[in-house]
């Protein structure tokens, strides 16, 4: 299904190469299920993760993140595109080209950690079979050894040995995520695709997995393509952050470049939406008594709040898909859909006024909490 | 909306067409065709067949024909209202059945209205006052409901009206109005028979009915919406009348429409001990006595109605639930 | 515990002292269950009580006196004998005896109780030849009467039209009628879960088929198409014929309900994350049917078989009832209950009701246990 | 910003659970005012008895959950009386709503006009079978003797002042039609169709996008500016906190640790939870890709509550043979009021035991 274009991948710390990604849900209606459109989830998506970093996809809730993580993983087979992977032996294979019972060997090197703990988990079966599910599959081990390992994955992810035999049922969210973690890493996986791992736990309990993360991904040389919705958590854990919106990616660099300079419109709104929990720096209010931390006791500008509803992804609007909610719209936005080009290295976005706009980012003042 | 109403004609379209090819089925089961079965019976009877008659018969339902053409012209004869003739009697099967199946339907509609009046409050109350004593009382008579077969509830009933209150609570009509013409006195004559059968046709869907308007209620009572409406300051019971029971009706609805079915084919067996003059009875004469095309067409026309039935339940849903009536704009 | 900020070499054990092994923690889906099960009373009973039906269905002839075959014109329709615990003052269970007495203008034996003829009853007295579970030919009977043949003296529940003893027919009948329910489930069950599963499972345009279908078969008044069927079954078949074509018909009927729940569970599991994440480490399809999937729609297909028994009993008792589902020879409570069609006669043979004891007794049995299970059927309420 | 009188003022309120299993404080001691034009933000982790506190409030507590202790007084404020206020108090300075029957009269009355809730899931807080006009205009005829025909004009007008496009179109249609952000404020729009005194925003915005949210937020602020409500907002989002509340309150296992001013939490927390909860955050201001501070454990069971002070199985300053004796009293340090025992002897205790 895919013209056999070039399969190799130029820089050789890039681990995932996706290009030109699409993936289109039916859209079937009345007595006949007759098809009348497609939702574009995802709409010709290009970028790369590089060994050892952490990729962060974000955009809000129909963006299309969620899908082309699934499409990675092959959890869902994409409509077109490539997605070249570089496996442990060197070899660079294209994963929406493989046939299904070809990517078996591949699932030992490509994991998925899922948002809901209290589904991740079968819960009727207990914690050895779950770590220990991926051993037996592909047949690594003898009963014994599979004991000792999911003991080790265990103690990995900062739980008792002792605790394989309970069920899911005995556990909290954020002891579920560390199990879903441990099973994660039963196969020693380089590529992990987290999809939104922290939004459904208490905020006490979602440091503790945002450092376990960290930690693993110090330790063992992981790769994380990191799918979420809250841009703090995205900052304290990103290298580089791909924004999306209406299946499209609109913004790709590193993560200080990204919230410093943002050269998306779009970004911009998101990190002004962001409610910034200081409340010294109230936008459109001082502070309670007056006083903010760069004395200006006046009231800090109003921040731009987008206006309008997201596009919506079955008929998306003409152009720039962001066009009938961008506040610098021109006509060529209306008309023109535009490129995805690098504005400079490493720094990807796809609008036609990037270069000339002065967007707001988010200032970092030193040494605050 | 449209295409909901599109998609139960076809639905109704293509159950009438399975009912119609078992019916089809029914008649030709039997060993020898009809009209053997015909020639046999007039003989017994002291009138004789002559050959011309029979081959005329014969090719008048083309019993020598590929089977799917003798379904299409029985089936083409059938939509004419011509259902073949009823040996037993020597009549036409329609005159047969004369008005035996609108007495059916009566009694199942009504039967079904029951349900409805009598489901819907105990269903409320037994929500609204879950595990009160009543509660438990019209849960374990729901059970007695759903238990008891409904031929051995009429069984048990006609014994203990003939045992101690030495009445027949059988039939539809007192003796003086049964072969009257219809009358506004038949018609109230009628009415006071009816309660009896309906509720003993009507209590095993009633049963299930309650059993499915408590479930439903309790899980609406518990959705946000319901504390929405508390804290504008409506009272507790308005609260509970508008909003979770309205919701809680559309699969009370939905269930209804299938309980149809059951309660016309339930209405073959409680016609047969209450003696209703129902077709019931009649059917299972003309099953016992082998006279097919009676049995056959009684078969169709019964399952035809019950696809009105549903049909026009379907509707009914329609109108209660917006979000079917606006699904697709 | 670390001080705040500083990463150690291995992960801190972060959570708490294990708290005491709470054995609900280890507790599987069964024990589960069966802990949520157990606070339904009223279920508890049921299944004691269901127990004991299948009791006599495996003791049917061992329960039984008299040969349920041997009529006698002239003890048609006897009262049922009372049973007297005390001969005086000594415990002596016992009944009259029957003295046949010929009515001077019916010219009809008339049998009355005799109060001074005592018959002592006997448990595990000798009684008619039949072959216990099929292959132990003996003719051991729980209870009897010391010197006579059970058939003349002994008629606890009474006798029928042609003089046969009901309590035994009863227990004999009850053996066809509970196993034909057994059968019948098993086959929709097949039926149901296989295509359940497959429309569940594959979706897309099987799922629409066999839905559409399933409507189809749920909108057609089933009892007379049945009656239909059953009355077009040729005479001259022999009871097994007649009692297989007559669960298969059932079946057909049944299997939707199980269809809708197989189903259903199957779209509801498809959702879950894990049946995704077995995917994606590799599991084969099989096995994440049968691993996954399958355990955690058991205790629901439990719980639907056991709703589906009891309506596939009335099916039967009425099929039987009308003469047309089991016939004669052949013996289930529908077909003891066709001598009660005609209400005058019942007036003045009521025993001949009896049958529908068990039948009303079983059916709600089944009610409150399917009902018990259908609530433990989901311990983690997923 | 001078403080005006506050007009619902609860004091150590409680509210428990009693299913079969054991007793659930849900609520267990919960003293703080409302005041017009101010915002009070409750802040909380999951189980901490916030959304309870709001539901007492309106006496909506479900079965098995009942007001145990406590009162929720509520005052008429002369310098400007408000006739829904006039209406409850019928004559009586103030009451308590605790002692007034939940079905009463007066109980009636407060309920969306003197105290309207605004939900968290948009979706399911609007009956799914009814326009969002019926619903909204049966809000105005409880509490305003007005005809249909006005009662909707002013839903259309609400709806165009909480910013829904085409409102007189969008009057007669179901929220199945309408987004998230539309359904909110919708939502909003109901709530404040009798002008209420105090709003309850119980997490208003989680389960709303980051920009939509936004838009919430700022129409919240906007008005409050407007009619100067008291807006109890309920959250977990610390950051939403930071934003809109003036005072605020943080609650764990259903009591209040800490509670002042927000500017005195967000820069000098008191309460060991407080201040493990503000670092434990990761926020855009913060130095990216190092370990957070965290808080070891989780939220105990509410079956197994750890005696005396419920925080400290988890708490960094614990002191052995103190903490656990019995709960600490609510002391006060500047305007902020605490119930730790770090502070316990340093000022008289102000309220509580």
């Amino acid at each position: 299904m895919i013209a056999t274009k070039n399969t190799t991948i130029e820089r050789d710390d890039v681990l995932l190469e996706v290009r030109h990604l699409k993936k289109f849900f039916p859209v079937r209606r009345g007595v006949l299920r007759r098809l009348v459109g497609h939702v574009r989830a995802v709409d010709d998506v290009t970028f790369d993760v590089r060994a050892g970093e952490t990729l962060a996809l974000v955009g809000e809730s129909g963006c299309g993140k969620t899908t082309t993580a699934r499409c990675v993983l092959r959890a869902i087979a994409p409509n077109s595109g490539q997605i070249l992977f570089r496996t442990e032996a060197g070899q660079v294979v294209d994963v929406a080209a493989m046939a299904r019972h070809s990517l078996r060997p591949l699932r030992r090197e490509m994991q998925m950690i899922f948002q809901d703990p209290f589904s991740s988990l079968n819960p009727r079966m207990t914690l050895l079979d779950i770590v220990g599910e991926p051993l037996i599959v592909n047949g690594i081990g003898s009963r014994s050894e599979r004991i000792d390992r999911v003991a080790e994955l265990l103690r990995l992810v900062g739980l008792r040995p002792e605790y394989m035999r309970r069920f899911p049922h005995a556990f909290s969210g954020g002891q579920r995520q560390r199990i879903g973690i441990a099973r994660a890493l039963a196969l020693h996986p380089r590529l992990l695709v987290a999809d939104e791992p922290v939004s459904a736990l208490d905020v006490s309990v979602q440091a503790q997995i945002l450092n376990l993360m960290l930690d693993l991904q110090e330790r063992l040389g992981l790769t994380y393509l990191f799918v979420a919705h809250d841009l703090s958590v995205v900052k304290h854990i990103s290298d580089r952050v791909a924004v999306m919106y209406v299946g499209q990616m609109v913004e790709l660099t590193e993560a200080p470049r990204l919230f410093a300079t943002p050269k998306h419109p779009y970004t911009e709104a998101l990190l002004a939406s962001i409610p910034d929990p200081d409340p010294r720096r109230r936008p459109g209010r001082g502070g309670s008594d007056g006083a903010s931390p760069d004395g200006s006791s006046g009231e800090r500008p109003r921040r731009a709040v987008l206006s309008g509803e997201v596009a919506n992804p079955a008929a998306p609007p003409s152009g720039c898909y962001f066009h009938p909610r961008c506040p610098y719209v021109v006509d060529l936005c209306r008309n023109m859909a535009p490129s995805w080009n690098e504005i400079r290295p490493g720094h990807w976005v796809r609008c036609h006024r990037s270069e000339e706009l002065k967007l707001r980012g988010v200032e970092t003042p030193v040494g605050v909490n | 909306m449209i295409g909901y109403i599109v998609q139960r004609l076809v639905l109704a379209f293509f159950t009438t067409l399975a009912i119609s090819i078992i019916s089809f089925a029914i008649i030709q089961l039997p060993p020898g065709d009809y009209v053997d079965a015909y020639v046999a019976q007039m003989a017994a009877s002291g009138s004789i067949v002559s050959q011309q008659e029979a081959r005329n018969l014969r090719i008048q339902y083309g019993l020598d024909e590929p089977v799917w053409v003798q379904y299409w012209k029985w089936a083409s004869l059938a939509v004419r209202g011509n259902f073949g003739m009823a040996m037993e009697y020597g009549r036409p099967v329609t005159e047969v059945i004369g008005d035996r199946l609108t007495l059916t339907m009566v009694v199942s509609i009504f039967a079904l209205m029951l349900t409805w009046g009598i489901a819907l409050p105990i269903g409320i109350y037994s929500a609204v006052r879950q595990y009160s004593l009543p509660d438990y009382v019209f849960t374990f008579i729901g059970f007695i409901g759903v238990a008891i077969p409904n031929f051995l509830l009429a069984l048990v009933i006609l014994y203990i009206g003939f045992a101690y209150f030495d009445m027949n609570v059988g039939g539809l009509f007192s003796p003086e109005y049964a072969d009257a013409p219809w009358s506004l006195a038949k018609m109230q004559n009628l009415a006071e028979h009816l309660p009896i059968p309906a509720l003993i046709l009507g209590l095993a869907t009633t049963a299930q009915a309650i059993r499915i308007m408590r479930a439903n209620l309790l899980d609406e009572l518990r959705k946000p919406y319901v504390v929405t409406a508390r804290a504008k300051g409506l009272p507790g019971w308005r609260v509970v009348m508008k909003y979770p029971v309205r919701v809680a009706l559309n699969p009370f609805a939905s269930t209804i429409g299938y309980s149809l079915p059951y309660i016309v084919s339930g209405s073959i067996i409680v016609s047969l001990v209450l003696s209703l003059p129902t077709v019931g009875p009649l059917l299972l004469k003309a099953l016992i006595a082998q006279d097919m095309f009676l049995a056959g067409t009684i078969v169709l026309l019964t399952g035809l109605m019950t696809v009105v039935g549903t049909f026009l339940s379907d509707m009914l849903l329609l109108w209660i639930d917006p979000r079917i009536r606006l699904e697709n704009n | 515990m670390a001080a705040i900020g500083e990463s150690s070499v291995s992960t801190p054990v972060v959570d708490e002292p294990p708290e005491a092994e709470d054995r609900i923690f280890v507790a599987t889906q069964w024990q589960l269950m069966w802990w949520r099960f157990r606070k339904h009373k009223l279920a508890i009973v049921s299944a004691i009580i269901v127990g004991f039906f299948y009791f006599v269905v495996l003791f049917a002839d061992f329960l039984a006196y008299a040969d349920p075959e041997a009529s006698e014109a002239q003890r048609g329709l006897i009262a049922p004998q009372g049973i007297y615990l005390f001969d005086g003052s000594e415990f002596r269970p016992h009944v009259y005896a029957l003295v046949g007495v010929r009515d001077p203008n019916t010219f009809k034996r008339v049998y009355t109780a005799d109060p001074n003829q005592r018959l002592p009853l006997a448990l595990f007295a000798k009684g008619y030849e039949y072959r216990f579970l099929g292959i132990i030919p003996t003719d051991v009977h729980l209870i009897g009467v010391e010197g006579r043949s059970a058939e003349e003296s002994l008629f606890l529940l009474g006798t029928d039209v042609q003089g046969r003893d009901l309590w035994s027919r009863l227990m004999v009948a009850t053996r066809i009628s509970m196993t034909i329910g057994l059968i019948c489930v098993a086959f929709s069950l097949f039926l149901g879960v296989l295509l359940g599963g497959i429309s569940g499972y594959v979706g897309g345009a099987v799922d629409n088929v066999i839905q559409r279908v399933i409507e189809v078969l749920r909108s057609i008044p089933t009892i007379p198409l049945w009656m239909g069927l059953a009355a077009a079954m040729p005479r001259d078949w022999d009871i097994l014929k007649v009692y297989f074509v007559i669960t298969i018909i059932l079946a057909l009927i049944i299997w939707t309900d199980l269809a809708r729940v197989v189903r259903g569970r199957f779209l509801s599991l498809r959702e879950e994350d894990f049946v995704m994440a077995a995917e994606l480490a590799g599991c084969s399809r099989a096995r994440i049917i049968f691993r996954h999937m399958v355990p955690s729609f058991l205790s629901h297909i439990i719980a639907a078989t056991s709703l589906a028994l009891p309506s596939i009993i009335i099916f039967e008792t009425s099929l039987s009832f009308l003469g047309l589902g089991l016939r004669p020879p052949a013996i289930s409570w529908g077909v003891l209950l066709q001598q009660a069609q005609n209400v005058q006669a019942v007036a003045i043979t009521p025993w001949l009701l009896l049958p529908a004891v068990p039948v009303i007794v079983v059916i709600l049995a089944y009610n409150f246990l399917g009902d018990g299970l259908r609530d433990a059927a989901d311990p983690y309420g997923a | 910003m001078d403080q005006a009188p506050p007009f619902l003022s609860v004091r150590d309120l409680k509210t428990y659970f009693y299913p079969d299993e054991g007793i659930v404080r849900a609520v267990d001691g919960v003293t703080f005012d409302i005041r017009r034009g101010a915002t009070l933000g409750i802040v909380g982790e999951s189980g901490c008895g916030k959304s309870v506190t709001a539901r007492s409030i309106l006496r909506i507590v479900e079965s098995p959950g009942r007001i145990v202790g406590g009162s929720i007084v509520l005052r008429q404020d002369i310098t400007r009386p408000d006739p829904d206020v006039q209406a409850a108090l019928d004559g009586r300075a103030e009451i308590d709503l605790t002692q007034v029957s939940p079905e009463g009269r007066e109980m009636r009355s407060v309920r969306g006009a003197v105290v309207s809730l605004v939900f968290q899931e948009p979706m399911s807080s609007f009956s799914p079978v009814h326009t969002v006009g019926n619903q909204i205009i049966e809000a105005i005829r409880l509490h305003r003797n007005v005809s249909k025909r006005e009662a909707r004009d002013r839903a259309i007008e609400l709806l165009r002042r909480v910013g829904i496009p085409r409102a007189e179109q969008r009057v007669d249609e179901y929220t199945f039609q309408l987004s998230g952000g539309l359904r909110q404020r919708a939502m909003i729009a109901m709530a404040l169709s009798c002008d209420p005194l105090l709003l309850i925003a119980d997490e208003p915005t989680t389960a709303l996008d980051v920009t939509t949210q936004a838009q919430i937020l700022d129409l919240l602020q906007e008005l409050q500016d407007q009619n100067g409500m008291a807006i109890m907002l309920i959250t977990h989002n610390l950051g939403v906190i930071a934003e809109m509340a003036d005072d605020v309150a943080v609650m764990y296992l259903g009591r209040v640790v800490e509670q002042g001013p927000v500017d005195d939490i967000f820069h000098a927390p008191k309460h060991p939870y407080t201040r493990a909860l503000l670092e434990s955050i990761p926020s855009i201001h913060s130095v990216p890709r190092v370990k957070l501070p965290t808080i070891t454990g989780s939220i105990p069971h509410p079956y197994n509550r750890p005696k005396g002070c419920p925080f400290h199985p988890r708490c960094v300053s614990y002191m052995r043979g103190v903490c656990e004796r019995d709960i600490p009293a609510l002391s006060t340090i500047g305007r902020q009021q605490v119930s730790c025992y770090l502070y316990e002897n340093t000022s008289v205790a102000a309220a509580g035991e």
